[in-house]
């Protein structure tokens, strides 16, 4: 449903901008408060809860044995599933997945597939034949805006979380042995970092009141090394190549800060 | 190939005492209740129950956009009930199932009777329960969580509504079914209540009971929402104050 | 579709029965007129057609060989559907089934089910790998309330009336033999009573008139020898302990007397 | 594993009489319509013919809510045809599939011509047409079925509309095929007609006729709509008297 | 959505109708200016794209390699789908097929399988096992009246262009040789002519304009022999018997002249 | 039993030279656009890049039925991007999937911009961009044919946008990657923009590239639009002449 965002609000908020300082009194490159917990679904073989500010996702992981696609026979398979619950906003609603919600699915699957967070090659049990599937869920029920950097990090940290039972072959049979149980293969932590542009600036970590006026939007994810891994402009405005340039070196400082919360 | 999975870690062995985990027959799981656990949501809750974890949230009243479901002289209480992927040992798919959607509408009638919907007319007031992990008895989880949020949104009711199930287990009517007793079990008969004149606002019912043992069974449920009942003011103390 | 009930009516039928009346004539404890037909439809394999008053419902089941579920490996299967046909009541829509349709499935699956009128047990044709699959469709084409008793009993005529091949394994294949046609294996007659509160009486079997302005419901469904196996609550009032305990009752009565309806 | 399935009771065999069932080539199988039915619905018919079982509800005029469809100057009449799960040998999954969509719209088609739709602007006349039991022929029974169902909701119209189906099997050209001389025939052609006029207000074909077999094909079923009116007339003057 | 015509179009279409004339000055039985191409899509085994008048459709054609229906075991599989693509026509919608997307896949599939224009019989690879499965889509790019005639002319245009490559088996295993391509074995081309019905009078290849304030539409589907195949009647008026047996002899030579069409 | 296939037409050997096409890492591959391609769209244009085919229309400004989208002080524009059933080499599905709903709302984003929404309010320009051949790159292409089909409709805009990406394939930075260099290279890195102020509207990335990688790609990219540009111009002059 659509928003409509009073005038006077957006005057108020860009008003800030203009004189570099933000509603919540917060720097401009200056995350909220953070907070990640994990192993809190019993039944999730992963899970984590992310709190950005406000926003809240709770993730949980669930490996299956599936069949591999056909053109890559020995990799396993990640599915990732997003939820805008409509318990999570008074303007989200129930039914199938819109198209933000598919938006922070797909971006938050690039950016932890193109990041190679998962070894999903070692998720492979008998070629062409069975591999690990893992399902990753993310159930947003607190939206105060950013969702992506909350939705790839809960993530990352679900799937370093996550354990499954080690396998092996015996007379044809896929053994699953639940006594040793190993954690997934985690390659990498890749993360998000996100701008809005306000008033021509572009400021990280944004607030649903700064969402809400924002012009544009840019994520960008990154490797441990600094290389970039994945990134999506979103919103009516457009950037420009410097101000781009600029938010991609922050981006890196700044993924490297969101990475000492990961256990 | 054959798939085969060794060392499950379902319990389900015989074991001797009289219930899997000990309880006595008339003995709750461990219960946590917190009021105001969301930022956006009007009111909310979040409930542990044994292993079960509910989340509950309430928006209203508020327009109703739907104009046939509008109700002249009354607001309409709306519920959805939803399990997560990930809160049961099988992923569940997204999405509303059968199960759901029948756990949806009694909710509301369990709710229903105890809001006073005749001061909000032509309005909704929607309760969202999301179950993150289940261990047997998420609906009547979801609608003690879902009463306390309707409480945190401040919307006027007469009475709480709290809700919890007997029924039958290894020959013996117990209060308060896990996943396994209500899996491998008899009977199960998750009732709600309005704890101030003690009406019954759900009542179901499924398995095999002599009438007498129903009204046993009726009587330990009671007897259960009412020790809840202590929990959810609790919850609704610590958030707000004496 | 909501339906509003002029008030007027609401009155008049709530007066009736503060005088211990209804508007049919009906004492509080009586049925309207029954019948049951069985065997009307011949591609089905077993068939009825009940009213109940002006409430009819036409049912068929359709036995498939198919897998069984994997935590029951040497059980059938039975699968209740139900369609609330836009044909039965001017409010009734085409489409998905409803919330109110959904209920009247899975009460009457519920009460069959639990009532173990189908053995299912011997629906088994090699374990862990096929089983005889019931389809029971029910197709409600005039709707005047009270549609869980009339499915309950109608249903429970159905599966009576159907007939399956016997199997025998020969050389490893499954063989069907259609010229050695048996009975469905039947339990227990199972059968559902309902009561409708109306200024606080628990009248039996509501037609549509009373359905509309009662305040809550309650089924109970029972078996032959007199336990309860299925109960289901509807609507927005409560009832109390001691009602209950009475309607309970009452339903062992009324169901033992819907059972002789049944052939 | 493969299945076997023994002693069929589908019987196909290699009839030595000109048609399966014994009939001649103009002959309609056995016919039986009743009209008023149903309580709730405005006008109601049950149809028999061959082993078909068609039920036929139809409401209206009343109000169209779907403000997209609502003509100006007449009303509009929706047609939904739908088979029962158990209607035919294997089991059918419940809801439109792209038969019954086309089916729906052609009956549409085929009984508009004969209601005075202008008398009722803006509103709807709906048409449900039930297929208990399917042995051939169900759009035609269908529409016969609905036309009935049209009078006894006391609807204004023209005419009646009987439908009725020609073909060619065996190479013969023959009335009212079965299920399996649809089936295992070269050509089926159902037709819909107004008998007062003896327009047509329904023409498919499927299969393949020279212009001459189509020609005789279209009198016969020209012949057996005439027959089957007959039967419409009879069913209605038993519901209301001469 | 229902489009609704002033009255003023409807009067001087069906006057110029009276007079024995058309909007764009054709004869009732002459046809629009016809183009048909094929092989315009690599990626597609088969393709045509085809116009009549302003109407435009693309067809693209996929063999895959499935199992045959459990009552046919020795026959290919054709699947005809229609897309009525939103850019069609300004009141064409997004979403799952509507009626008459439903009724153009189903009238052009029936004339294509019942004219025989595929044999299938020959697609079958290992019997009871393996057959090919032909997709056939139609994307309508354009839409100024008569679909049917132009999905039809363009689907027999594309199943002649489609190549599949040649099978054998091999050690039980199908190997498919793509250096060996044929053609889809075609036995017929079965084509549709379509009729409007205005003011009484039967005219061919109705445009838009004709469509719109036709009373009645009569297609029909002829094989190369002169047999009928395949008609279909729409829209809410009546045809008289006469007018019918005279537009199947026009729909003879007509079908015939669109033949040479085809390459 | 188990299906070979041999001989596949996928070409996708060792090739020695720099890019499997020949091409220079600066190269885009052959373009043709054409406007005005579509008789009932208000606008329309057909693009081929290399293997790609994609066509694109526009409606509007025009009514916008759907309330809740309305804008009381611009118009929307709205963006459906599809791909044909037989435009890749496995059949896709019809229906929109999660790529398209995706790919649907970024070309709506990246066009927007350089519209003047403001001049229509409360009303829809809607953009159908439907891909008849894939072959790498079709966002680019959909929203370089859309942007001249809503020049060729008359739509008043501020400039033109032009997409192209450019990528990362056997360790070397490149403009336009083909099919085969977007599925085996390591990064690609769509952008759309407006020639005349250079402002990006469209910027994704995936893959693995370094800042300075990251910074080359895009000013590739940025050169491709430009070429691009040219013969958006030319499709438009061709079309209305100079």
């Amino acid at each position: 449903m659509v928003h409509i965002v009073p005038e006077i609000i957006k005057e108020s908020v860009t008003n800030l901008v203009k004189n570099g300082e933000r509603t919540d009194g917060r720097a401009f490159d200056e995350y909220r408060e953070i907070s990640l917990e994990t192993g809190i679904i019993e039944k999730a073989e992963g899970s984590a809860r992310v709190k950005i500010g406000k926003t809240q996702i709770v993730i949980g992981t669930k490996p299956q044995i599936g069949t591999p696609f056909g053109d890559t026979p020995n990799v396993g398979v990640l599915m990732t599933n997003t939820e805008l619950l409509p318990m999570a906003a008074p303007n989200f609603e129930s039914g199938p997945p819109d198209e933000n919600s598919v938006e922070l699915s797909r971006v938050t699957d690039r950016c932890i597939r193109e990041g190679k967070v998962v070894d999903l090659e070692k998720l492979c049990i008998v070629e062409g034949e069975k591999v690990w599937m893992v399902f990753l869920d993310l159930h947003v029920i607190d939206y105060d805006g950013n969702l992506m950097d909350a939705a790839v990090l809960g993530s990352v940290a679900a799937l370093m979380n996550t354990k499954i039972p080690t396998t092996k072959i015996e007379n044809d049979e896929i053994v699953l042995d639940y006594e040793n149980m190993m954690p997934l293969p985690i390659n990498e932590k890749a993360l998000m970092c996100t701008f809005a542009k306000i008033d021509g600036e572009l400021i990280i970590d944004p607030s649903l009141e700064e969402e809400e006026i924002m012009g544009a939007r840019l994520s960008i994810g990154m490797t441990e090394d600094g290389n970039i891994c994945a990134m999506q402009k979103g919103g009516a405005q457009p950037l420009d190549r410097e101000k781009i340039l600029k938010v991609v070196s922050i981006a890196k400082m700044k993924t490297a800060e969101l990475r000492t919360h990961l256990p | 190939m054959i798939i085969i999975i060794t060392n499950t870690n379902l319990n389900t062995g015989t074991e001797t005492s009289a219930r899997a985990d000990k309880r006595a027959f008339d003995e709750l799981r461990n219960l946590k209740i917190e009021a105001g656990v969301l930022e956006r949501a009007d009111g909310s809750a979040y409930l542990e129950m044994g292993g079960n974890k509910v989340l509950a949230a309430v928006y209203g009243p508020r327009e109703l956009f739907v104009r046939r479901l509008m109700q002249p002289n009354r607001a309409v209480l709306r519920c959805k009930y939803n399990m997560a992927p990930f809160s049961v040992d099988d992923r569940k798919r997204p999405g509303p199932d059968r199960r759901s959607v029948e756990i949806s509408k009694i909710t509301s009638d369990a709710l229903s009777p105890a809001v006073f919907l005749e001061k909000f007319p032509r309005s909704t007031i929607d309760v969202y329960i999301e179950v993150l992990e289940a261990e047997g008895g998420t609906r009547c989880a979801g609608i003690t969580a879902a009463s306390v949020a309707l409480a945190d949104a401040g919307i006027p009711m007469r009475d709480m509504v709290v809700a919890c199930a007997a029924g039958k287990s290894d020959g013996n009517v117990v209060l308060d079914l896990s996943e396994v007793e209500d899996k491998e079990g008899e009977a199960d008969l998750p009732i709600a209540m309005m704890p101030r004149t003690g009406e019954i606002t759900l009542l179901q019912m499924d398995g095999d009971l002599t009438e007498e043992e129903f009204q046993q069974a009726l009587d330990l449920a009671i007897g259960g929402c009412k020790k809840i009942n202590e929990e959810q003011k609790k919850a609704i103390k610590n958030r707000y104050g004496e």
